[in-house]
Protein backbone atom coordinates (compact mmCIF):
# COMPACT_ATOMS: atom_id res chain seq x y z
CA UNK A 1 0.00 0.00 0.00
CA UNK A 2 0.69 3.90 -0.62
CA UNK A 3 0.51 5.50 2.82
CA UNK A 4 1.40 9.08 3.63
CA UNK A 5 2.31 10.86 7.28
CA UNK A 6 0.80 13.92 8.60
CA UNK A 7 3.22 15.18 11.21
CA UNK A 8 1.73 18.18 13.97
CA UNK A 9 4.13 17.14 16.70
CA UNK A 10 7.17 19.42 17.39
CA UNK A 11 10.09 17.25 17.27
CA UNK A 12 10.53 18.76 21.15
CA UNK A 13 7.19 18.49 22.27
CA UNK A 14 7.15 14.68 24.28
CA UNK A 15 8.42 12.33 21.59
CA UNK A 16 5.64 12.19 19.44
CA UNK A 17 8.39 13.01 16.80
CA UNK A 18 10.23 9.73 17.42
CA UNK A 19 7.36 7.67 17.65
CA UNK A 20 6.04 8.71 14.51
CA UNK A 21 9.43 8.21 12.74
CA UNK A 22 9.88 4.74 13.97
CA UNK A 23 5.98 3.87 12.80
CA UNK A 24 7.67 5.39 9.52
CA UNK A 25 10.26 2.62 9.70
CA UNK A 26 7.59 0.00 10.37
CA UNK A 27 5.91 0.93 7.53
CA UNK A 28 8.83 0.70 5.09
CA UNK A 29 9.70 -2.32 6.63
CA UNK A 30 6.55 -4.01 6.22
CA UNK A 31 7.24 -3.71 2.44
CA UNK A 32 4.85 -0.45 1.77
CA UNK A 33 5.85 2.74 -0.01
CA UNK A 34 6.05 5.39 2.74
CA UNK A 35 5.80 8.12 -0.64
CA UNK A 36 5.76 11.72 1.87
CA UNK A 37 5.47 13.16 5.43
CA UNK A 38 4.30 16.32 5.70
CA UNK A 39 5.17 18.35 8.39
CA UNK A 40 2.31 20.88 9.33
CA UNK A 41 1.75 23.57 12.40
CA UNK A 42 4.58 22.40 15.05
CA UNK A 43 5.41 19.98 13.44
CA UNK A 44 7.26 22.43 10.26
CA UNK A 45 10.05 22.74 13.87
CA UNK A 46 11.11 18.84 12.68
CA UNK A 47 13.66 20.75 9.50
CA UNK A 48 15.24 22.73 11.74
CA UNK A 49 18.87 22.38 10.80
CA UNK A 50 20.58 23.80 13.87
CA UNK A 51 18.89 21.39 16.72
CA UNK A 52 20.91 20.10 18.92
CA UNK A 53 19.88 16.60 20.93
CA UNK A 54 22.03 15.33 24.18
CA UNK A 55 24.11 12.53 22.98
CA UNK A 56 22.18 10.01 25.01
CA UNK A 57 18.84 10.85 23.68
CA UNK A 58 17.55 9.92 20.05
CA UNK A 59 17.22 12.71 17.99
CA UNK A 60 14.01 13.05 15.93
CA UNK A 61 15.71 14.94 12.93
CA UNK A 62 18.65 12.63 12.71
CA UNK A 63 15.82 9.56 12.63
CA UNK A 64 13.74 11.62 9.81
CA UNK A 65 17.08 12.09 7.87
CA UNK A 66 18.06 8.37 8.28
CA UNK A 67 14.29 7.77 6.78
CA UNK A 68 14.68 10.64 3.98
CA UNK A 69 18.28 9.40 2.30
CA UNK A 70 17.20 5.45 2.56
CA UNK A 71 14.20 5.16 1.29
CA UNK A 72 13.81 8.36 -0.74
CA UNK A 73 10.57 9.41 1.43
CA UNK A 74 9.39 13.16 0.60
CA UNK A 75 10.05 14.93 4.28
CA UNK A 76 8.03 18.63 3.22
CA UNK A 77 7.70 21.14 5.50
CA UNK A 78 4.57 23.51 5.06
CA UNK A 79 5.60 26.76 3.82
CA UNK A 80 3.32 28.98 6.16
CA UNK A 81 3.99 26.89 9.60
CA UNK A 82 7.50 26.78 8.45
CA UNK A 83 8.62 30.52 7.63
CA UNK A 84 5.87 31.66 11.18
CA UNK A 85 8.72 29.60 13.08
CA UNK A 86 12.17 30.93 11.68
CA UNK A 87 12.25 27.66 9.36
CA UNK A 88 13.64 28.78 6.03
CA UNK A 89 15.56 27.45 2.90
CA UNK A 90 17.67 29.37 0.94
CA UNK A 91 15.10 30.82 -1.47
CA UNK A 92 13.05 32.06 1.37
CA UNK A 93 15.83 33.82 3.58
CA UNK A 94 16.54 35.71 0.36
CA UNK A 95 12.76 36.15 -0.49
CA UNK A 96 12.26 37.96 3.13
CA UNK A 97 15.64 39.20 3.84
CA UNK A 98 17.19 37.03 6.47
CA UNK A 99 20.77 36.55 6.44
CA UNK A 100 20.60 32.75 6.58
CA UNK A 101 18.80 29.72 5.91
CA UNK A 102 17.81 27.48 8.84
CA UNK A 103 16.29 24.79 7.24
CA UNK A 104 18.36 20.94 6.80
CA UNK A 105 18.81 20.49 3.36
CA UNK A 106 16.94 16.92 3.69
CA UNK A 107 13.92 18.93 3.78
CA UNK A 108 11.74 20.74 1.37
CA UNK A 109 9.07 23.50 1.98
CA UNK A 110 5.65 23.33 0.07
CA UNK A 111 2.19 24.32 0.53
CA UNK A 112 -0.95 22.09 1.71
CA UNK A 113 -1.29 21.21 -1.49
CA UNK A 114 1.27 18.88 -1.49
CA UNK A 115 -0.59 16.95 1.66
CA UNK A 116 -3.92 17.23 -0.37
CA UNK A 117 -2.20 15.20 -3.34
CA UNK A 118 -0.59 13.19 -0.77
CA UNK A 119 -4.26 12.12 0.23
CA UNK A 120 -5.30 11.57 -3.48
CA UNK A 121 -2.69 9.25 -4.34
CA UNK A 122 -1.98 7.58 -1.17
CA UNK A 123 -4.15 4.58 0.80
CA UNK A 124 -3.71 5.59 4.09
CA UNK A 125 -3.06 9.11 5.69
CA UNK A 126 -1.74 8.11 9.11
CA UNK A 127 -1.90 11.78 11.83
CA UNK A 128 0.91 12.08 14.51
CA UNK A 129 -0.74 15.08 16.87
CA UNK A 130 1.11 17.20 18.94
CA UNK B 1 -5.06 14.14 -10.20
CA UNK B 2 -7.48 14.56 -13.12
CA UNK B 3 -9.11 11.47 -14.01
CA UNK B 4 -8.57 8.94 -10.88
CA UNK B 5 -11.59 8.99 -8.43
CA UNK B 6 -11.43 11.72 -5.97
CA UNK B 7 -10.88 10.47 -2.15
CA UNK B 8 -12.82 12.47 -0.02
CA UNK B 9 -11.86 14.10 3.28
CA UNK B 10 -13.21 14.84 6.63
CA UNK B 11 -11.46 17.58 8.29
CA UNK B 12 -12.26 17.54 12.05
CA UNK B 13 -11.16 20.80 14.26
CA UNK B 14 -11.31 20.16 18.07
CA UNK B 15 -9.32 23.10 19.70
CA UNK B 16 -10.51 26.42 20.60
CA UNK B 17 -8.85 29.27 18.93
CA UNK B 18 -6.78 30.63 21.84
CA UNK B 19 -3.60 28.29 22.86
CA UNK B 20 -3.20 26.84 19.42
CA UNK B 21 -2.92 27.27 16.22
CA UNK B 22 -4.44 23.87 15.18
CA UNK B 23 -8.05 26.11 14.44
CA UNK B 24 -6.51 28.01 11.89
CA UNK B 25 -4.50 24.54 10.06
CA UNK B 26 -7.56 22.49 10.15
CA UNK B 27 -9.63 25.34 7.86
CA UNK B 28 -6.46 25.96 5.96
CA UNK B 29 -6.55 22.30 5.41
CA UNK B 30 -10.01 22.17 4.12
CA UNK B 31 -9.88 25.30 2.36
CA UNK B 32 -6.86 23.85 0.40
CA UNK B 33 -8.76 20.57 -0.52
CA UNK B 34 -11.87 22.01 -1.83
CA UNK B 35 -9.44 24.49 -3.76
CA UNK B 36 -7.84 21.25 -5.08
CA UNK B 37 -11.40 19.61 -5.82
CA UNK B 38 -11.34 16.99 -2.70
CA UNK B 39 -15.13 16.82 -1.50
CA UNK B 40 -13.81 17.87 1.86
CA UNK B 41 -16.46 17.51 5.03
CA UNK B 42 -15.64 19.98 8.24
CA UNK B 43 -16.72 19.09 11.66
CA UNK B 44 -16.60 20.95 14.50
CA UNK B 45 -15.83 18.95 17.46
CA UNK B 46 -15.40 19.34 21.59
CA UNK B 47 -13.84 23.02 22.19
CA UNK B 48 -13.06 23.50 18.34
CA UNK B 49 -16.92 24.35 18.62
CA UNK B 50 -16.02 27.50 20.42
CA UNK B 51 -14.43 28.89 16.65
CA UNK B 52 -17.51 29.47 16.12
CA UNK B 53 -18.28 32.45 18.71
CA UNK B 54 -19.57 35.11 16.61
CA UNK B 55 -18.39 39.09 17.26
CA UNK B 56 -14.75 37.50 17.84
CA UNK B 57 -12.92 41.64 17.68
CA UNK B 58 -9.18 39.73 17.36
CA UNK B 59 -7.96 43.60 16.25
CA UNK B 60 -6.51 44.15 19.66
CA UNK B 61 -4.77 40.50 20.05
CA UNK B 62 -3.09 40.79 16.25
CA UNK B 63 -4.51 37.37 14.95
CA UNK B 64 -7.05 35.97 12.48
CA UNK B 65 -10.29 35.69 13.17
CA UNK B 66 -11.38 32.27 12.43
CA UNK B 67 -15.33 32.84 13.00
CA UNK B 68 -14.67 35.38 9.76
CA UNK B 69 -12.50 33.15 7.66
CA UNK B 70 -15.36 30.63 8.34
CA UNK B 71 -17.57 32.46 6.76
CA UNK B 72 -16.01 32.14 3.16
CA UNK B 73 -16.13 28.19 3.29
CA UNK B 74 -19.16 28.09 1.32
CA UNK B 75 -17.28 30.25 -1.12
CA UNK B 76 -15.61 26.85 -1.65
CA UNK B 77 -18.60 24.85 -1.34
CA UNK B 78 -17.46 23.66 2.25
CA UNK B 79 -21.55 23.03 2.94
CA UNK B 80 -22.15 22.36 5.03
CA UNK B 81 -20.10 22.83 8.20
CA UNK B 82 -21.24 19.97 11.33
CA UNK B 83 -21.70 21.33 14.53
CA UNK B 84 -21.15 18.60 17.74
CA UNK B 85 -24.37 19.13 19.55
CA UNK B 86 -23.39 18.34 22.88
CA UNK B 87 -20.39 20.45 22.78
CA UNK B 88 -22.57 23.39 21.52
CA UNK B 89 -25.30 22.83 24.32
CA UNK B 90 -22.19 22.56 26.72
CA UNK B 91 -20.44 25.95 25.53
CA UNK B 92 -24.04 27.86 25.40
CA UNK B 93 -23.44 28.23 21.80
CA UNK B 94 -27.38 28.01 20.52
CA UNK B 95 -27.89 27.61 17.11
CA UNK B 96 -28.78 31.74 16.16
CA UNK B 97 -24.87 32.20 17.03
CA UNK B 98 -23.82 30.00 14.80
CA UNK B 99 -23.18 30.37 11.08
CA UNK B 100 -26.21 29.95 8.77
CA UNK B 101 -24.59 26.67 7.21
CA UNK B 102 -24.18 25.25 10.60
CA UNK B 103 -25.72 21.55 10.92
CA UNK B 104 -25.82 20.58 14.89
CA UNK B 105 -25.39 16.90 14.80
CA UNK B 106 -25.52 13.73 16.86
CA UNK B 107 -22.64 11.73 18.19
CA UNK B 108 -23.76 8.80 15.93
CA UNK B 109 -23.94 10.79 13.27
CA UNK B 110 -20.45 11.66 14.10
CA UNK B 111 -19.53 8.35 14.32
CA UNK B 112 -21.39 7.71 10.89
CA UNK B 113 -18.65 10.67 9.44
CA UNK B 114 -15.88 9.50 10.59
CA UNK B 115 -17.02 5.98 8.74
CA UNK B 116 -18.05 7.80 5.25
CA UNK B 117 -14.79 9.52 4.57
CA UNK B 118 -11.35 8.18 2.41
CA UNK B 119 -9.25 10.04 4.98
CA UNK B 120 -9.85 11.84 8.25
CA UNK B 121 -7.63 14.73 9.50
CA UNK B 122 -7.89 14.70 13.26
CA UNK B 123 -6.72 18.35 14.39
CA UNK C 1 4.65 58.17 -5.08
CA UNK C 2 6.46 55.64 -2.53
CA UNK C 3 10.00 54.83 -2.43
CA UNK C 4 11.56 51.54 -3.69
CA UNK C 5 12.04 50.79 -0.13
CA UNK C 6 8.50 50.96 0.64
CA UNK C 7 8.39 47.33 -1.57
CA UNK C 8 9.79 44.11 -0.46
CA UNK C 9 11.61 41.48 -3.49
CA UNK C 10 8.12 40.49 -4.80
CA UNK C 11 6.58 43.63 -5.22
CA UNK C 12 4.52 43.95 -2.31
CA UNK C 13 3.78 46.37 0.22
CA UNK C 14 6.30 46.55 3.17
CA UNK C 15 3.71 48.04 5.43
CA UNK C 16 -0.26 47.72 4.67
CA UNK C 17 -1.43 50.60 5.89
CA UNK C 18 0.60 52.61 3.02
CA UNK C 19 -1.63 51.77 0.96
CA UNK C 20 -4.01 54.12 -1.11
CA UNK C 21 -5.72 54.24 -4.53
CA UNK C 22 -2.44 55.77 -5.75
CA UNK C 23 -0.29 53.30 -4.50
CA UNK C 24 -2.40 50.77 -6.12
CA UNK C 25 -1.81 52.94 -9.23
CA UNK C 26 1.79 52.79 -8.91
CA UNK C 27 2.22 48.64 -7.97
CA UNK C 28 -0.61 48.30 -11.03
CA UNK C 29 2.30 50.30 -13.39
CA UNK C 30 5.04 48.25 -11.73
CA UNK C 31 3.22 45.15 -12.80
CA UNK C 32 2.51 46.88 -16.63
CA UNK C 33 -0.97 47.40 -15.84
CA UNK C 34 -2.66 50.31 -16.58
CA UNK C 35 -5.91 50.45 -14.36
CA UNK C 36 -9.48 50.92 -15.88
CA UNK C 37 -12.51 51.13 -13.85
CA UNK C 38 -13.11 47.27 -14.75
CA UNK C 39 -9.92 46.99 -12.78
CA UNK C 40 -11.02 49.09 -9.67
CA UNK C 41 -14.37 47.26 -9.50
CA UNK C 42 -12.25 43.99 -8.79
CA UNK C 43 -9.97 45.72 -6.69
CA UNK C 44 -12.41 47.22 -4.39
CA UNK C 45 -14.24 43.63 -4.62
CA UNK C 46 -11.05 42.18 -2.84
CA UNK C 47 -10.36 44.26 -0.16
CA UNK C 48 -14.29 43.90 0.67
CA UNK C 49 -13.41 40.19 0.52
CA UNK C 50 -10.38 40.90 2.99
CA UNK C 51 -12.66 42.34 5.31
CA UNK C 52 -15.56 40.52 5.63
CA UNK C 53 -13.37 37.33 5.66
CA UNK C 54 -10.26 38.18 7.07
CA UNK C 55 -8.47 36.06 4.90
CA UNK C 56 -7.36 36.38 0.92
CA UNK C 57 -9.16 34.98 -1.48
CA UNK C 58 -8.16 31.58 -3.31
CA UNK C 59 -9.16 31.75 -7.44
CA UNK C 60 -11.85 29.54 -6.44
CA UNK C 61 -13.32 31.70 -3.71
CA UNK C 62 -12.64 34.88 -5.89
CA UNK C 63 -14.93 33.62 -9.08
CA UNK C 64 -17.27 32.78 -6.82
CA UNK C 65 -17.56 35.75 -4.65
CA UNK C 66 -17.51 37.67 -7.64
CA UNK C 67 -20.49 35.62 -9.29
CA UNK C 68 -22.27 36.95 -6.10
CA UNK C 69 -21.70 40.62 -5.77
CA UNK C 70 -21.38 41.58 -9.54
CA UNK C 71 -23.21 38.73 -11.08
CA UNK C 72 -22.51 35.46 -13.11
CA UNK C 73 -21.04 37.46 -16.64
CA UNK C 74 -17.95 38.91 -14.15
CA UNK C 75 -18.02 35.63 -11.91
CA UNK C 76 -15.93 33.89 -14.76
CA UNK C 77 -12.19 33.01 -14.23
CA UNK C 78 -11.73 34.17 -18.07
CA UNK C 79 -13.02 37.37 -17.05
CA UNK C 80 -10.55 38.25 -13.91
CA UNK C 81 -7.54 37.04 -16.12
CA UNK C 82 -8.57 39.22 -18.97
CA UNK C 83 -7.92 42.12 -16.29
CA UNK C 84 -5.14 40.84 -14.17
CA UNK C 85 -3.23 38.27 -16.16
CA UNK C 86 -1.64 35.10 -14.90
CA UNK C 87 -3.17 34.50 -11.04
CA UNK C 88 -5.96 37.28 -10.75
CA UNK C 89 -6.11 36.54 -7.14
CA UNK C 90 -2.62 36.75 -6.55
CA UNK C 91 -2.27 39.75 -8.64
CA UNK C 92 -5.20 41.46 -7.67
CA UNK C 93 -4.57 40.76 -3.97
CA UNK C 94 -0.88 42.46 -4.64
CA UNK C 95 -2.25 45.95 -6.00
CA UNK C 96 -4.74 45.97 -3.65
CA UNK C 97 -2.82 45.99 -0.60
CA UNK C 98 -3.71 42.67 1.09
CA UNK C 99 -1.34 40.72 2.64
CA UNK C 100 1.30 38.89 0.83
CA UNK C 101 0.14 35.03 0.31
CA UNK C 102 1.87 32.79 2.48
CA UNK C 103 1.97 29.83 -0.38
CA UNK C 104 -0.49 27.84 1.31
CA UNK C 105 -2.87 28.56 -0.64
CA UNK D 1 -15.11 2.73 11.32
CA UNK D 2 -11.58 4.94 11.34
CA UNK D 3 -8.79 3.07 13.40
CA UNK D 4 -8.28 5.56 16.99
CA UNK D 5 -5.36 6.66 18.48
CA UNK D 6 -5.12 8.83 21.30
CA UNK D 7 -1.97 10.16 22.69
CA UNK D 8 -2.93 12.36 25.78
CA UNK D 9 -3.86 11.32 29.46
CA UNK D 10 -7.36 10.59 30.70
CA UNK D 11 -8.23 14.39 32.29
CA UNK D 12 -7.06 15.84 28.84
CA UNK D 13 -10.31 16.26 26.50
CA UNK D 14 -9.22 14.50 23.89
CA UNK D 15 -9.94 11.50 26.41
CA UNK D 16 -13.39 12.18 26.79
CA UNK D 17 -13.72 13.24 23.14
CA UNK D 18 -12.52 10.26 22.41
CA UNK D 19 -14.20 7.45 24.65
CA UNK D 20 -17.74 9.54 23.88
CA UNK D 21 -17.70 8.23 20.86
CA UNK D 22 -16.10 4.72 20.80
CA UNK D 23 -18.16 1.65 20.38
CA UNK D 24 -17.88 -1.92 20.47
CA UNK D 25 -17.02 -2.53 16.87
CA UNK D 26 -13.89 -0.37 16.74
CA UNK D 27 -10.14 -0.17 17.91
CA UNK D 28 -7.45 2.11 19.90
CA UNK D 29 -4.33 2.40 19.60
CA UNK D 30 -3.11 4.33 22.52
CA UNK D 31 0.59 6.23 22.13
CA UNK D 32 2.01 8.63 23.71
CA UNK D 33 0.58 9.97 27.36
CA UNK D 34 -2.42 7.76 25.80
CA UNK D 35 -0.75 4.80 27.65
CA UNK D 36 -2.06 6.14 30.95
CA UNK D 37 -5.37 5.50 30.39
CA UNK D 38 -4.58 1.71 30.34
CA UNK D 39 -3.07 1.66 33.57
CA UNK D 40 -5.03 -1.33 35.77
CA UNK D 41 -8.17 -0.33 38.06
CA UNK D 42 -8.23 3.23 36.80
CA UNK D 43 -11.66 4.76 36.46
CA UNK D 44 -10.19 5.75 32.76
CA UNK D 45 -9.29 1.58 32.20
CA UNK D 46 -12.92 1.05 33.25
CA UNK D 47 -13.98 3.49 30.82
CA UNK D 48 -12.11 1.80 28.01
CA UNK D 49 -13.00 -1.68 28.86
CA UNK D 50 -16.70 -0.58 29.05
CA UNK D 51 -16.71 0.85 25.94
CA UNK D 52 -16.33 -2.80 24.16
CA UNK D 53 -13.95 -1.37 22.00
CA UNK D 54 -10.36 -3.05 21.15
CA UNK D 55 -7.71 -1.64 23.27
CA UNK D 56 -3.99 -1.68 21.74
CA UNK D 57 -1.30 0.21 23.84
CA UNK D 58 2.01 1.03 22.00
CA UNK D 59 4.64 -1.22 23.50
CA UNK D 60 7.47 1.13 23.52
CA UNK D 61 5.87 4.12 24.87
CA UNK D 62 4.07 2.14 27.42
CA UNK D 63 7.64 0.75 29.00
CA UNK D 64 8.81 4.21 28.75
CA UNK D 65 6.04 5.50 31.14
CA UNK D 66 6.52 2.95 33.22
CA UNK D 67 2.95 1.06 32.82
CA UNK D 68 3.67 -2.13 30.64
CA UNK D 69 3.58 -4.02 33.77
CA UNK D 70 0.35 -2.19 35.30
CA UNK D 71 -1.88 -2.99 32.13
CA UNK D 72 -5.46 -3.11 32.18
CA UNK D 73 -5.53 -7.06 31.38
CA UNK D 74 -7.93 -6.34 28.12
CA UNK D 75 -5.47 -3.97 26.49
CA UNK D 76 -2.92 -5.60 23.98
CA UNK D 77 0.21 -4.90 23.95
CA UNK D 78 1.36 -4.19 20.08
CA UNK D 79 5.04 -3.19 19.07
CA UNK D 80 5.30 -0.51 15.66
CA UNK D 81 5.12 -3.40 13.24
CA UNK D 82 1.59 -4.20 14.97
CA UNK D 83 0.47 -0.87 14.88
CA UNK D 84 1.21 -0.61 10.78
CA UNK D 85 -0.46 -3.86 10.77
CA UNK D 86 -3.48 -2.49 12.42
CA UNK D 87 -3.65 0.92 9.71
CA UNK D 88 -3.09 -1.67 7.34
CA UNK D 89 -6.63 -3.33 8.45
CA UNK D 90 -8.66 -0.60 8.88
CA UNK D 91 -9.00 1.96 5.90
CA UNK D 92 -8.87 5.83 7.92
CA UNK D 93 -7.26 7.23 11.12
CA UNK D 94 -8.69 9.42 13.29
CA UNK D 95 -6.16 11.13 15.72
CA UNK D 96 -7.58 12.29 19.07
CA UNK D 97 -4.75 14.77 20.48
Amino acid sequence: MIYSLLVLAAPTSGHASLTAARFAQAVVARGHQLKRVFFLDDGALTGLAGTITPQDEASALAQWQQLGANHEVELILCISSALKRGVLDATEAERYERNTATMHPDFELGGLGLLVEAMQTSDRLITFGQ
Amino acid sequence: MATTARKSVLVVTRHAHQGSALGRSALDAALVSATFELPVTLLFQGQGVLQLLPEQDCTEAGIRNLRKVIESLPLYDITPIYVDAAAAARYALQAELLPPQAQLISLDRQRQLLADHDHILGF
Amino acid sequence: MLPESAFDKDGFLRRLDAWTPAVAEQIAERENLALTPAHWEILQLLRDYYQRFDSSPAMRALVKYTAQQLGPEKGKSLYLLSLFPGSPAKLGSKIAGLPKPDNCL
Amino acid sequence: MPLHTLNKAPGHNAFSDCIERLAADDALVLLGDGVYAALATTAAASRLAASGATIYVLRTDALAAGVATRLMSEATVIDDAGFVALTEHWPQQMAWH
